[in-house]
Parts: C-alpha cells; structure tokens; sequence
C-alpha cells in the first residue's frame, strides 16, 4: 500500500491541437533527439444502430491506472534508448472529432522512438483501467469495450 | 470491520454506485458470492477483481483496509 | 516524360510545430478519424570528431522526388485504410533542434495510421532523391548519408 | 545533340556545378567512362545513375533529350 506519488497522466477535457503543438515545441532545446513519434487518439462519431456517437465519457481507477503507467513507462525505457515520453489522456467528456489520448516518444533515432510509441499505446489501450462511455447525439450512451482487454493482470 | 468496493464503468449501472463497502469476507471467491447474491446481474458481467490495485488470477484471502476493485473490460485511448 | 503535375511535399526552411498544431486540428472534422500517427525529424547536433552540427542544408531531385513520392504515397493508400496521409520535407536550413520531416497518416483505427505512417518515414528515408550537408559551427561541411540507401530503384 | 547530366548531394562538389551537358553518348556505360576521364574522383564515389527520373540497375541507350542524374547516398528525412 506505498503512498508513491506517481506523474500524473489525465487531463480534463480534450487535447487541444495547440497543447501538441507547444509540446513538440518544448523538445527543440534537446539536441541530441532525431525523432519524434506521435499518436494521437480521436473521437470517432460511429454510428450503432442509427444512433451518432456525440461524445465519450472517460471515467478512470486513477491510483491503479498511474500506478500501472508508471511501470509501463519504466519498462518501456528499460527496452528503448528514449530521451523522452510523454502521455496525456483525457477524463471527462470529449466530443466527437476531438483529442483523448497523446503519446509523445523522443529518441536520437526513428526506430526506437517509433517502436515505444506503439507499444505504449497498445499497453494504454489493453492494460489501464480506464473506460469510455459513448453518449449518442440523444443522450443514450453504450459503454465501449477495446478489442483485447484480457491483458490487464500484475506485473 | 469493512472492506471498500471500487466499481467501475458499465458496472456502476448495475451497482448505482461507484463505491461500496461491505464486511470483510475472508477471501474474493466469498466477495464474489456475496455480490453475486446482493447484484444478479453482476453475474453475467465480465469483469476482473483487483485487491489493493493489483488484479488477482485466483482466489485471494481479503483483510480489513482492503480495497477491492470490479474492473469491467477496458476502453481508454 | 510526363509532365503531370505531382503534389508538392517540399517546404522551404523548418516545418514549425504551430504548423505540425495547425494541422492536427484541421482534422477535427474529419470524424471518422480515430487515431493519428505523426512523425517528426528533428536536426540533431551531432558532434562529430569535435565539430557540431549547428544545420544541415537539404537540396532535392525535385521532380524525381515528387513522382517517387507520388508512388509511395499511391502504394501506401492501397496496402492501407487511411482517411488521409500528410507530408512535409524541408529544403534549404534547418537549424539543429528544427524539424526537416513531418509525416502524418490518419485512419479510423490505429493500426493502419501506425503502421503507414512507419512505412512511409522508411520508404522517405531510403527511396526519396534528398540530400542532406550537415553545416558544422565552424561552416566547415560534410555530407549525411542515410544508413541504408540501396533501396532507390525503379518500381 | 547533348543530353543533360544533374548533379547532386556531395558530387556537386567535384563538379562546381548543378548541372553539365555532354555531346550524347550512345548508353550509360559510355557516359560513366567519359565522366570518369573528365571528373577522376568521380570514379571513387558510390552513387546511382538515373535516367528521365528512373534509376537504371543495367546498361541503358541514350538519346538527345534524355536528362541524366547521377544520385549520391541518400540523406532525407
């Protein structure tokens, strides 16, 4: 039961296309990064069953969910020689069309930063207890469900 | 003498609820009958527990201060 | 020796990051969209045998390059389900910390976004007639040359 | 009769120039053996010829109007 403050990774609300921007901007004083690879996960308005998604919901488990991107983070700068990582995701309500999730992986060369920057997202989107309601247009909602969910287990 | 139930996503329609808390049972295979029996429709839900933020693969003893976590399939990203 | 028109990809000093912002956000009405995948270039300050890199200095085959790219870009958009894909290679200096390379490739789900917009930095790196000097502090030069460059050929 | 030969990358270096023309040689074979007693250090450098925007891997005719380009490593990107 460690009280470790883990870096916190959710914002309220979207991703703002400006936030992205001034974040790359930041790395422009670190030198010694040749690459830069950036996932960006957006809103889709789907249709299910004629009803148009609006928005999602994210809700989170924030103590497990830092908790457990910590040690993604930790063993995916174990694997890849990283200058940096960043991730953002957002709670809360995000319209269709908008930003909810942002994985930002530097390194001196495209391989490496590429490569984490997949991984993490799949780990993000298999492995942190995070959950998205899909409120349509008339105000009813369905809960999401990604595709793989069996690989949240311990460490 | 209680243990605190997290509840998460679509389970938190079954639950009206996004915390419980109940007497201690003495491990998850009791927490999940007693649940069971308090909810029905928990049954035919898939989720996975977690105790004190790590999830279990099989039957674990529980203690006072505990927390449990129901963890519906996930949808972040 | 056709004179049809490729689409530019060539822009004249840095790509910016408030371009690289600007760009994100005018998919937001795109919302079929669910996942972006960029990547970016950025100039290293290399220091080699005691000079740094203070530039690099790109020149092109321009009219080879854009039929070149007009080719990855039409094989890319047939292997993948993309809704969009964005290129931007810089000519002229770049200043190191400055990004030379913005690639980004946008789909409704991830794994097409990813693994195009991978495919394409590659193919870009191996295939597309660019040179790159790297203008040391001292103006001294040397040439860049792309780990693996066998690869241009006819398609 | 001449064809236009493009130069780029760092063999812009032994040539001064962007840019020669030659008198036209019957096919690429002839065109590198001339270049070679023209430009000596040309014959040191690595690099692809191309001809009308398409890299050649064998011996290739030319005639009045072709553009060649002789293509250094790459470095894009």
């Amino acid at each position: 039961m460690s009280e470790k403050k883990f870096k916190n990774i959710f914002i309220e609300g979207p991703v703002t296309s400006a936030f992205v921007g001034e974040s790359i901007a930041k790395h422009s004083a670190q030198t010694e990064i040749g690459a830069h690879s950036i996932f960006l996960g957006q809103v889709r308005k789907d249709v299910i069953e004629n009803k148009t998604v609006a928005a999602i919901e994210y809700t989170t488990y924030k103590e497990m969910a830092l908790e457990k991107m910590h040690q993604i983070r930790e063993a995916i700068f174990t694997k890849y020689q990283l200058t940096c990582m960043h991730i953002h995701h957002s709670l809360g309500m995000v319209k269709a069309g908008d930003i909810s999730l942002f994985v930002f992986a530097s390194s001196p060369h495209r391989k490496a930063a590429i490569a984490a920057c997949e991984e993490v997202v799949e780990r993000i989107k298999t492995e942190l207890p995070v959950w998205g309601k899909e409120v349509f247009e008339d105000n009813s909602y369905q809960w999401k469900e990604n595709s793989i969910t069996s690989k949240l287990s311990n460490l | 003498m209680q243990i605190k139930i997290l509840v998460f996503g679509q389970l938190t329609d079954i639950f009206n609820s996004r915390e419980i808390r109940l007497g201690v049972p003495a491990d998850t295979n009791n927490l999940q009958a007693e649940l069971h029996t308090l909810y029905p429709e928990l049954a035919d839900k898939k989720y996975l527990i977690a105790v004190d933020k790590q999830t279990i693969s099989s039957n674990t003893t529980l203690t006072e201060g505990c927390t449990v976590a129901l963890l519906p399939p996930l949808s972040g990203g």
